[in-house]
């Protein structure tokens, strides 16, 4: 499964790829579609991203959470392209023995995603303008 | 990455595949550019010659985020013939 | 959807309970039957409940944590009778504007489940043995 | 709660009912036990008067984490005709 898709983000796929009898706590965090603009409502949002560096930047991050959290396993997808309001644009999953660290690394790698990943948003509205989203 | 026999480099000088995306590449109209720098050269090396002529000096800033070989960089790192030099808007992935 | 099941936790409709276009952040724990006792390998745990109380004590700290978060949805479950080894018995997905609140109020809320909650496991062995399990 | 005309009180006393999980219900042999106490009467009253006779003296300790009508409460908790007194194991949710 790899980090970048371009399909609805299946959670619950991402969940059992990290279920197992010794990891008791699984904590996913789940971004979606805001809408939120102020030039008038958003429809979807187009995501686009540096696929290559998408996938070995999300790589490095994950290895690094392994290093700090050796017992915690992880799975994570980025959706590219068209994605409806509401619809999930990132999962992140961390399964843990105990449901801290699953907390800790599973907000690390979130955090650690929205600095470096290589995405960028462009609202469509729902009239069909459209305008890049920075933070 | 040192491959790349189609980039072959004229003496003391390296060429490297500038990369842009988002509203980097949409205001350039196209998202690759081969460059050639004389060598040692670094990201802001890079970062100037492109800027020194129109469209690029409108689109990219004087501190741009980059990324060698898909690995963030920062602005003094060194580049090497063949190297991926990608320039990155604002991050908003997530 | 009430907050006590004896089917299998459905994890994708809790998410899709909290989802809507202004929430962009939604965190969710899922607790899973782990193993490791030391009497032999364990098949399944019997969870039971005084299930009255656990449904009015789970809408209570979902309240207080409404009170603490009030831009937060949350949706929760628990899972009684006979789960096998890995499968979730407990899910807690709280839904917020931006990430760092819906972090704490699903750590909060399943803080004051783990301490408050009227459920007993009870481990079953393979060798058919069984044996209740106190935190 | 004070229905349940099943469970009218004597003179000066009240009936209460009490509940039995997990461990206390499989050592018991029964989950349920109606209980009459003088006025007023507390939590602890209603613990002490249990424990007076086996076989709960074997099975429900001195302190014991309890409920009265679905809701956590202290050996101090008062108890009103017709309540619903929950003795819980040590707890072992989520």
């Amino acid at each position: 499964m790899g980090y970048c898709t371009h399909e609805p983000i299946d959670v619950e796929r991402l969940l059992a790829a990290v279920a197992d009898g010794e990891r008791g706590g699984t904590v996913a965090f789940v971004g979606s579609v805001r809408g939120g603009a102020e030039d008038g409502p958003v429809a979807a949002i187009d995501y686009s991203g540096y696929e290559e560096m998408l996938t070995e930047e999300f790589d490095r991050i994950i290895v690094e959470a392994r290093e700090r959290w050796p017992d915690v396993a992880f799975a994570a997808q980025h959706r590219l392209g068209r994605i409806p309001l509401g619809e999930p644009s990132i999962a992140i999953v961390a399964a843990a023995p105990h449901r801290s660290e699953a907390f800790e690394a599973c907000r690390q790698v979130i955090e650690e995603a929205k600095r470096r990943l290589p995405v960028w948003k462009k609202e469509l509205f729902e009239d069909g303008g459209t305008r890049w989203r920075e933070r | 990455m040192h491959t790349g026999d189609e980039l072959a480099p004229t003496a003391g000088t390296i060429t490297i595949e500038c990369r842009f995306f988002a509203r980097y590449a949409e205001a350039l109209g196209r998202d690759v550019l081969p460059l050639e720098l004389p060598q040692p050269a670094t990201v802001a090396d890079a970062v100037r010659e492109l800027r020194s002529a129109s469209p690029l000096a409108d689109v990219l800033p004087e501190r741009p985020l980059a990324a060698v070989n898909r690995e963030h960089a920062p602005l003094e790192g060194r580049l090497a013939h063949g190297d991926e030099l990608a320039f990155l808007p604002p991050l908003a992935g997530g």
